[in-house]
């Protein structure tokens, strides 16, 4: 009832700052042109595609996607237990997702050294060509995540600062990089 | 409050995993023939934008923001689809 | 309030320099006159073959002091911030243009050391060198001519009873950087007045650089000695504490 | 610094009349006219660099990577006039571009930040200008220079030139995310954060183009739909975007050093 009662007292609400929302589109736009370039190509040679995409292990990808996911769920929590003033949780949160992210960093290192190892180099077919740009990019905008999850632990650490803002903004874009991956899971490891 | 707050994004994120582990079966199932189907990327990316979607409105709580940011997270979604199915199925007509 | 001390050093390295780079340019077999475009790869590779001591003296001499413009070219933009602008963007113009004319010009200077370098070359790369060297060389004025122009405009907007450049030192430097602008057709021609050896691209475009050096050297000069005096005459500590 | 003159308030309103007159007097006259006037220069120079760069020497977009040596060129060839002409502008006009990055370092000094971030900006655009710009030029017009030139050299030439333009962004790469820092810690609100934002998705883009140094066909070759052409889409809203957002900045320039105050909405109206 209390929930209730709290959650329509409060007026409806732009997560963060609107200003990183308007990130978040733009990036997606521009991975939404990645993708399509993809695809598009991917129809032009399927058999080639297909036949480089069968040395990808699935299992891999679930379980990063399952970690990333995990990584996604603690800093939703993290944001609401700041905003409950729960700011020793708050920070927990944010080191747990720093860990996720990390698994999944170390996972994804591991895989991409696998594929080495079989032969598939940056250049060695199309597939693995938009296997490790994808991947290589999406990597890039996490290694950002870890500067900008440091933003959320510096705001949340001091009483003086604690931002509520910045640290829900913080999460827009960790979120952000999370479904990018769901993203690129699906179109790299699933799609035919 | 904290725990009814959380029991809620325990479940999203439980269908958001048994979303992931869908695609193991989606695979499993085609017990690795080496064809293109336009069926199964059709499922693979609605799955993936439905994923995409709740992860807008429970994680990125678009859910409790104004409804412009709802409608144009929506709008992206659609664009994202759009663009990702069109770019498939264009390749494919024109092969 | 800026410090002064040392300024009256870098900017009596200005005659220093000046003497070395006159000698260099004439040590250069290359310049007096200069090499003619139209010479087939076989006499350019003749050229650096017999004359590759020539090349190499003069070419290390600019190598060693052909950034030695720097400290004179930051005096000029000490002297804009002390002009009455309400913005520091002259100077901070100024101050992008500074490294960009060194660094094309020994782009040049290695291509020419290199040209020199294996006689035995196969002619046809030593022409290559030669030409990327020849045309670097001639081109390099994108930023003389926005320094020019920048310092024409800061001169010009120095609204104050006693400007620190006169209103004619910004008329000469609208002239120079227009004698400097025909220097980046170059590559339209290999004869005529626009070829690396013509009128406009080597003589005008060189005569300009050297008269600029020497008549902004005056003014700069000028200025810097009149700063002191002011504030000799106001009593303040030259020397710093 | 600059010594500051303020003026009498009656100096600082614009004259009425023709919008060429107000132009010259904001140009001239006005209090800001140091910053119109570079900002002037940005917009001269952004609207002769492209045209020049497509129609006038018709060096882009790129041609393929894959091209034999007859096609080279012939490519050359066929711009034997128009590269030595349109670069020659560029040599010309460069100097403009030292006072757009002025500005750009401006706005970053009229933040709440150190100066250190300002003068960075500006030396590392002053330097990148060379292999960014200036380099593959060179190496344009050297290869228009002689039609008879051995072909393995035009084909060095042209390697150089394509890859010297799109394979060294790094250092373009490192100026934006300076100016977002700036932009993101800045209290003076001199710019929205999202235009900080927008900073890391142009050098974002600018890191996709480096594969260009590794792939002769496809999307990420220096020609490719990713490395060159998204890139070029996203440089575009890039650089109009930063053009607006100058503007709005001198207009609400108050030569203070706190926050810029925003526009006063009505007062423009009765102006």
């Amino acid at each position: 009832m209390a929930v209730l009662a709290d959650k329509t007292e409060r007026a409806r609400f732009i997560p963060g700052q609107a200003d990183m929302w308007a990130f978040v589109l733009f990036e997606s736009l521009v991975f939404t042109a990645y993708f399509g370039f993809y695809l598009f190509y991917r129809t032009q040679n399927p058999e080639a595609f297909l036949h480089s995409q069968a040395q990808l292990d699935l299992r891999v990808g679930v379980l990063n996607t399952l970690v990333l996911l995990l990584s996604s769920w603690s800093m939703a929590r993290c944001v609401q237990s700041a905003r409950a003033g729960a700011y020793q949780a708050a920070l927990r949160d944010v080191y747990l997702t720093a860990f996720f992210g990390g698994v999944f960093l170390c996972v994804k290192v591991f895989e991409w050294a696998r594929q080495i190892q079989l032969g598939n180099n940056f250049d060695t077919s199309d597939f693995f060509t938009y296997y490790f740009f994808l991947t290589g990019i999406h990597f890039v905008h996490l290694l950002i995540g870890f500067v900008v999850l440091g933003v959320a632990v510096y705001q949340l650490r001091s009483p003086a600062r604690r931002s509520q803002q910045l640290v829900e903004t913080c999460a827009t874009y960790w979120h952000t990089v999370d479904f990018l991956w769901v993203l690129i899971f699906a179109l790299l490891y699933v799609v035919r | 409050m904290k725990t009814a707050f959380n029991k809620r994004l325990l479940v999203v994120w439980l269908i958001l995993a048994a979303l992931t582990l869908s695609y193991s079966w989606i695979d499993h199932s085609l017990s690795g023939s080496l064809t293109a189907s336009a069926l199964v990327t059709s499922c693979v990316i609605v799955i993936a934008l439905i994923k995409v979607r709740i992860i807008f409105r429970e994680f990125m709580e678009v859910r409790q923001a104004p409804v412009v940011l709802c409608r144009l997270a929506d709008a992206w979604v659609v664009l994202i689809g759009v663009a990702l199915l069109g770019s498939y199925f264009i390749g494919t007509a024109i092969r | 309030m800026r410090r002064i001390d040392g300024e009256l050093i870098l900017l009596w390295t200005l005659p220093a320099t000046i003497v070395i780079w006159l000698a260099a340019f004439v040590l250069f077999p290359g310049f007096m006159p200069p090499m003619s475009p139209t010479m087939s790869a076989n006499e350019v590779a003749a050229f650096y073959r017999d004359n590759a001591a020539a090349v190499r003296s003069s070419m290390i001499v600019f190598n060693w002091f052909g950034v030695c413009l720097v400290p004179i070219l930051i005096l000029i933009v000490m002297q804009i911030r002390r002009m009455a602008h309400r913005t520091p963007i002259f100077s901070y113009a100024m101050l992008g243009c500074v490294a960009s004319g060194p660094a094309l010009f020994l782009i040049a200077n290695v291509c020419w050391l290199l040209a020199a370098f294996r006689p035995e070359r196969n002619p046809e790369l030593t022409q290559l060198l030669n030409d990327f060297a020849w045309i670097t060389f001639t081109i390099l004025v994108p930023y003389l001519i926005g320094q020019s122009v920048i310092l024409a405009l800061a001169i010009y907007f120095d609204d104050q009873p006693n400007p620190i450049f006169k209103r004619w030192v910004a008329l000469f430097n609208l002239l120079v950087a227009a004698a400097l602008v025909p220097a980046a057709f170059v590559g339209v021609s290999l004869t005529g007045p626009l070829a690396w050896d013509g009128v406009l691209s080597f003589w005008v475009k060189n005569i300009a650089i050297a008269v600029w050096i020497v008549v902004m050297g005056i003014v700069l000069g000028q200025a810097v000695y009149r700063e002191r005096a002011e504030r000799g005459s106001r009593g303040e500590e030259l020397v710093d504490a | 610094m600059s010594a500051v003159i303020t003026p009498p308030e009656s100096a600082a309103t614009p004259p009425a009349g023709p919008l060429h007159q107000r132009i010259v007097w904001h140009l001239s006259r006005s209090p800001k006219r140091e910053l119109w006037l570079a900002w002037a220069t940005m917009l001269v120079f952004y609207n002769m660099f492209f045209p020049i760069f497509f129609i006038v020497a018709q060096v882009q977009p790129p041609p393929q990577p894959t091209w034999d040596h007859a096609m080279q060129v012939h490519w050359f060839n066929e711009r034997h006039l128009g590269i030595p002409l349109g670069l020659g502008i560029i040599f010309a006009i460069g100097g403009m571009n030292s006072i757009n990055n002025a500005l750009i370092a401006y706005s970053m000094r009229r933040m709440s930040i150190t100066r250190v971030f300002g003068y960075s900006y500006l030396i590392i655009y002053a330097l990148s200008a060379i292999p960014g710009l200036y380099l593959l030029c060179i190496a344009l017009i050297v290869g228009t220079l002689r039609p008879e030139r051995n072909p393995e050299a035009i084909e060095w030439l042209y390697d150089f030139a394509f890859l010297s333009f799109d394979g060294t962004m790094g250092v373009f790469l490192i100026g934006s995310l300076i100016w977002m820092v700036a932009i993101l810690i800045d209290k003076n609100r001199v710019f929205p954060k999202w235009f900080g934002y927008l900073n890391l998705c142009n050098a974002l883009t600018e890191l996709v183009v480096a594969p260009c140094w590794i792939f002769r066909r496809g999307v990420l070759a220096w020609n490719g739909q990713i490395a060159w052409w998204l890139d070029m889409v996203v440089f575009g809203v890039y650089q109009v975007t930063f053009i607006v957002m100058l503007f709005q900045m001198i207009r609400r320039e108050d030569f203070g050093t706190g926050p810029l105050p925003d526009l006063p909405r009505k007062k423009k109206v009765a102006a």
